[in-house]
């Protein structure tokens, strides 16, 4: 029980972390994060830059707070883009036909085979690299997780019991799907959401880090690591900084995807009753 | 008759939460015990506790002690009781579905056992053993059987699969934990039939849970009652389901017999069974109880002339004389 | 099936339609033994759920390529008539196709083949959207107390929901009469499900069942699952409403005892047909077929094993008639 | 069987079309052309035209496609647009060096994690289980490159104890392919084996909890061998699906790692062509991607019939 919720607090703790730096880089950084300094030039932690300056003398701190921003955006727009689409699809594919259901199954097996860092490099082969092009290509690639959890989630209720009872009830298909299907799945996805973001992270620091991603002059945090690679002799620290900060954003949703499991899963909370018995 | 298992004060905890408490059982060789309970009475822990067997979290307290080993069961460590398991106490399980691996031979399943415990050295031996003892155990084309993996096989052989491994090695003590609840009427018959035969075969001593009495009835000579993690009543059968002292015992009887009606509604207990460990102090039954006094609200005292035979309640049915 | 007389068809569906609905009514004729209430021949003008050779085969994935998959009959040909207020019982064991009768009845599962009349309209064809009249009639129990309310949705929600559904009014006062009327009190109505013990949720699934004023209630397996303890209040609760609202029950169960306790009539089934069906006491105290005769001689009960009936003696009543092969898992 | 193994081999073949003609169609609807792309916007229209007549950029859309697909039944990549070189020999040779990557560090990452997900899930009540289960938890947070450069700075930088990139076939100087080969593969290797290890944890939770387990005990078995002769084929099937998964994830991850540590392999061969604008060589290795994966899962599908006799029988 403890070490559930523990998970549970220090994901949330890391995730908020996250988004407050984010939110407050709106209104204040410790220096603007594109001003060069020459003097300042890989300069160590100091009171003036808490985490040092990089080659060009830039606040590391402020830029790894912007950074964030371009982490959280392309993780919402992405992930919520693919649950927006994958949702309904799994949803479908649970309620209707079976035939529906398999075929859309296969196609998620098939959309797999496209990770989203391959399909952002078709897509920038053509159309040049963008934030954009980050965005739609992880999120087409995490379209089949929501598709996929919640059909099978969908699935598992539409088995259930109260379903037979509400279309005894005389419940429609459509309101089946609202009232009964979509509540019960919501967890699913609230837990997918968060696995998924974690996912989106690492991918979208990978395209960063092959200069895929955001432009040279958003900051953002693959990029950073990227620009340390040739500077690990003179600063490691250079590395360092964004590496943490890219493993503490993924490890804080992953904990959070895993806490938010454990308290959600209904089949968890009667394995407890269970046991008790 | 020697005891082949005695338990005293047995208990069941996770965390301070008390399951089983103060469970004191004795079963002789060739004696067939049952243990009656709803959900929540603990049976099942119980049994699960006399195996050592219990889920991760819950820890038994009290003594078990199996004739023959020096050893106090409870708190043994594996290296004491893996070598009783299978070969002097054996387990058949409620939920014949899911009992055997899916992925291996019926016939590996159950030469497993002979092979662990060296009633075979050979495993050729041992499998033709095993094709022997699903003959025994009424499997049609038991060679076949032995070959098929548990999802070729109905719910009704799996069970008895389930008993050829429990009983491979010919235990002194055969535990059943609700063995038919799963399975239909008929098939259940069969397998009651199996089980009583293959403990008298081996002159074993047969604890038999189940919620139900007519089950008890049929199998057992002697049953225990239990209710809230306690043994409430225990006795000879006959004289349990004919002259019921404990309230709950009554009520129970009363409830579960659906010829029997008080202007055409069953009589019933009111209330629901709580959750487990969620029983009240004193008497278990209190809370549902008709009979209850504040007297109740103490743990009443057992009644009778040993652990085996007698009540805990304050106010027991009358008998006539 | 010993009785070759009673097994009107083989598996094949080669026999025409015809001679196969007519050996359906040869058993139910002959098992009712000339009783009066021999009702299960067509011509009852009181009977509210009429089945007319009611087929229903499910077609298994395909092993070959070059043929469709195997078809097994769930149903084969099952032809019943209930009469309206009647307290009508189908028992069978697993397999035995009960639960798929019941819910071709509710217009859950549509048949193969035959005709389904409830209260006079034919619902075997319909489109479930066009089966508004069926669900205002007929209302459901299900079996799983723990799965067959929704655990998101709080009780006065739930027992609202056969109202809600079909758009009907749902004043609050209508929901804790209805509440009380299952002996819960109104401050459950605000609560979830997991708050409740498997009798009180048994309780809640009789309220929803009750709230649009049906005149069939069907219950498949209502008290299985429950404590013994708590199982008679259940059943009491069920005859107390059935007699006080002037419901026809149709009670699914594979318990031979609870039936007989509950219903004036039964069916007995195995394999997807009706194998004998009359009054409850007589197909219980004086089975006609021997399948039925191996269903009661199985049965464990106290007052016999008393008397010192044994698990051989079981067995050996089990094993009397042919029981069908054990068929292999459904998983 | 016989018919699940066919429907399996049909959805190969289907996804594998589908594939072409999606990563086909990918570079079709590009504004302009392929050639334009590759001579930049600042061509001359005539070399345009000359690039896409010597290309046969010019014909119809479907018979450009017909001829791709043909010539990759024949293993005939086409010439790049670049260097025109032939592209086959050269994408084999970059295959070569992604195998060695791919499957050495595969190999680590079941090394890894198959010990250590069972201890995990055996002691997940004891303190040494959650400490493992915890430092599992941050190298799943860690993505290859960063391990990549981590370890770089460590072991090369640092301690100077290995090459810090580079790459050279086995069979020139084996030595030197080894020492060149421990960091990448690492890197590739730790991250997946902690991916790895949680699902084996997890799955191996799942089945300590399973009825035959207790059966099993009950017979006398001891809990670890009750465990391993019961247990670990059946939580298999979860894991091997995983692992046909994380294999798309392994690629990827590849190529971020061959950028890393300068490897002439796929990755760069696909990052080179992308910066090179070389449409038909990033078509190419796309594809050969991809099916790389789907074959995968193909092979994924066939490890379920070997471990799950369920799945087998006649159903």
């Amino acid at each position: 029980m403890r070490r559930r919720s523990g998970t549970l607090v220090i994901g949330g703790s890391l995730v908020a972390m996250v988004i407050l730096a984010a939110l407050v880089s709106f209104v204040w950084t410790p220096h603007d994060p594109g001003l060069v300094v020459p003097q300042d030039r890989l300069a160590g932690p100091s009171g003036k830059h808490w985490l040092g300056a990089d080659k060009l003398g830039r606040d590391e701190l402020s830029r790894l707070m912007v950074g964030a921003r371009t982490t959280l955006l392309v993780g919402i727009v992405s992930v919520g883009v693919a649950a927006l689409i994958g949702v309904p699809l799994g949803l479908v594919a649970a309620m209707t036909w079976r035939w529906l259901g398999e075929i859309l199954m296969r196609v998620s097996d098939f959309v797999l085979a496209f990770p989203a860092v391959l399909l952002a490099i078709m897509l920038t082969a053509i159309y040049g690299s963008g934030v954009v092009i980050a965005m739609i290509a992880i999120g087409i690639s995490t379209i089949p997780a929501f598709a996929r959890v919640v059909r099978s989630g969908a699935l598992q209720v539409m088995s259930t019991e109260y379903v037979v009872a509400a279309r005894a009830a005389g419940r429609r298909p459509v309101g089946i799907g609202l009232r009964h299907v979509l509540p019960n799945v919501t967890s699913l996805i609230i837990v997918q959401a968060s696995v998924s973001f974690a996912i989106a992270i690492l991918a979208e620091a990978a395209l960063s880090f092959l200069g895929l991603g955001a432009p040279p002059d958003v900051p953002s945090w693959g990029r950073m690591l990227q620009e340390s690679q040739s500077l690990l002799q003179q600063a490691p620290r250079l590395a360092i900084v964004p590496g943490v900060a890219i493993a503490l954003a993924v490890l804080g949703f992953n904990l959070l995807g895993d806490g938010l499991r454990d308290l959600l899963d209904p089949r968890l909370q009667q394995r407890r009753v269970e046991v008790q018995r | 008759m020697s005891a082949v298992l005695k338990a005293e004060g047995l208990g069941v905890h996770t965390g301070d939460l008390a399951l089983v408490q103060d469970v004191t059982l004795t079963v002789g060789r060739g004696e067939r015990v049952g243990l009656i309970g709803e959900s929540g009475s603990g049976k099942s822990l119980t049994a699960l506790a006399l195996m050592g067997l219990l889920p991760e979290g819950l820890h038994a307290t009290g003594s078990v002690r199996l004739d023959g080993s020096p050893a106090d069961l409870v708190g043994a460590d594996e290296d004491e009781l893996a070598p009783l398991r299978g070969k002097r106490m054996s387990m058949v399980f409620q939920e014949p579905m899911t009992a055997l691996n899916p992925t291996m031979r019926i016939g590996d399943q159950v030469a497993e056992g002979m092979l662990l415990h060296r009633a075979h050295r050979r495993r050729a031996a041992a499998r033709s053993a095993a094709v022997e003892l699903l003959d025994d155990v009424g499997l049609p084309s038991p060679a076949e059987a032995a070959r098929a993996y548990p999802h070729q096989l109905s719910g009704g052989q799996r069970q008895r699969v389930v008993a050829a491994i429990a009983l491979a090695n010919d235990p002194d003590l055969l535990i059943c934990d609700e063995p038919t609840t799963a399975l239909d009427v008929t098939v259940q018959a069969l397998v009651l039939d199996l089980i009583t035969r293959g403990v008298a075969a081996r002159d074993a001593a047969l604890l038999f849970i189940t919620h139900d009495l007519g089950v008890v009835a049929t199998v057992c000579d002697r049953v225990l009652v239990m209710y809230g993690g306690r043994i409430v009543e225990a006795g000879e059968v006959a004289q349990v389901f004919t002259r019921p002292r404990h309230r709950y015992t009554s009520g129970l009887l009363a409830a579960s017999d659906l010829a029997r009606t008080d202007d055409g509604r069953l009589l019933t207990i009111p209330g629901s069974v709580p959750q487990a460990g969620a029983f009240p102090a004193g008497c278990v039954f209190r809370n549902r109880c008709a009979a209850a006094t504040s007297a109740c609200e103490t743990l009443p005292s057992w009644v009778g002339p040993d652990p085996e035979h007698g009540h805990a309640c304050v106010h027991p049915v009358e008998v006539p004389a | 099936m010993t009785d070759p007389s009673a097994a009107p068809q083989p598996p094949s569906q080669a026999a025409s339609q015809t001679t196969e609905s007519l050996e359906s009514d040869a058993i139910a004729s002959r098992s009712n033994s000339g009783d009066s209430v021999a009702s299960a021949v067509a011509g009852n003008e009181s009977s509210i759920i009429r089945l007319q050779d009611v087929r229903r085969e499910f077609r298994r994935p395909r092993r070959s390529l070059l043929q469709p998959g195997p078809v097994v009959p769930a149903l084969r040909g099952v032809t019943l008539d209930i009469a309206a207020g009647e307290r009508f019982g189908i028992v069978g064991e697993s397999g035995c196709g009960k639960s798929t009768l019941l819910r071709i009845i509710a217009g859950l599962d549509r048949p193969t083949s035959g005709s389904v009349q409830v209260a006079g309209r034919e619902i075997s064809g319909l489109r479930e959207g066009r089966l508004g009249f069926l669900r205002d009639q007929m209302q459901l129990v299900l079996q799983d107390p723990m799965s067959s309310l929704d655990p998101r949705m709080r009780v006065r929600d739930i027992i609202a929901e056969p109202l809600v559904a079909q758009g009907k009014p749902h004043p609050r006062t209508r929901i804790v009469e209805l509440v009380e009327s299952v002996g819960l009190s109104a401050d459950a109505l605000d609560r979830y499900p997991h708050q409740f013990s498997g009798g009180q949720r048994q309780r809640i699934s009789i309220a929803r069942a009750l709230a649009p004023d049906p005149r069939i209630l069907l219950a498949d397996e209502p008290v299985s699952a429950l404590d013994v303890s708590v199982r008679a209040q259940v059943l009491n609760l069920i005859l107390e409403i059935v007699e006080r609202l002037d419901l026809t029950l149709v009670f699914v169960s594979h318990d031979l005892s609870v039936v007989r306790h509950v219903c004036e009539r039964v069916a007995v089934m195995q394999a997807g047909e009706v194998v004998e069906i009359g009054p409850t006491d007589q197909v219980y105290d004086e089975p006609a077929q021997p399948y039925t005769r191996s269903l009661v001689a199985a049965i464990p009960h106290l007052r016999t094993a008393l008397e010192g009936r044994t698990a051989a003696d079981l067995a050996a009543g089990a094993a009397a008639a042919t029981v069908p092969p054990d068929r292999p898992g459904e998983n | 069987m016989i018919l699940r193994l066919l429907s399996r081999l049909a959805v190969l073949v289907a996804s594998l079309a589908v594939s072409t003609m999606v990563v086909f169609g990918f570079m079709v609807v590009l504004p302009g052309s392929p050639a334009r792309v590759a001579l930049g916007v600042n061509a001359s229209d005539a070399s345009v035209a000359q690039l896409e007549q010597e290309f046969g950029l010019d014909r119809p859309k479907g018979v450009q496609y017909l001829d791709w697909v043909g010539g990759l039944l024949r293993f005939d990549l086409g010439r790049s647009y670049v260097s025109r070189a032939e592209i086959a020999p050269q994408i084999a040779d970059r295959l070569q060096v992604t195998l060695w990557l791919v499957v050495t560090s595969t190999v680590l990452a079941l090394v890894i994690a198959v010990p250590l997900g069972v201890l995990m899930a055996v002691r997940h009540r004891r303190a040494s289980g959650v400490l493992l289960s915890a430092l599992s938890q941050v190298g799943v947070a860690v993505p290859a490159f960063l391990a990549g450069v981590l370890l770089v700075a460590l072991f090369s930088v640092r301690l100077g104890w290995l090459p810090a990139n580079g790459w050279t076939p086995p069979v020139e100087d084996p030595a030197m392919f080894l020492e060149q080969l421990v960091l990448p593969v690492l890197s590739l290797g730790l991250v997946q084996g902690a991916v790895l290890a949680r699902y084996v944890r997890s799955a191996v939770l799942d089945v300590m909890r399973e009825d035959y387990i207790r059966t099993a005990r009950a017979k006398g078995l001891r809990p670890m061998r009750a465990l391993v002769r019961h247990g670990l084929r059946n939580a298999a099937i979860p894991v091997v699906t995983v692992l046909g998964l994380q294999l798309a994830t392994l690629l990827v991850g590849a190529v971020v790692i061959e950028r890393v540590f300068v490897i002439p392999g796929l990755g760069s061969g696909l990052l080179d062509a992308v910066a090179n604008r070389d449409l038909i060589l990033v078509q190419d290795i796309v594809m050969l991607l991809v099916t790389a994966v789907l074959i995968v899962n193909f092979v994924v599908d066939l490890l379920y019939l070997v471990i799950d006799p369920r799945l087998r029988s006649v159903r």
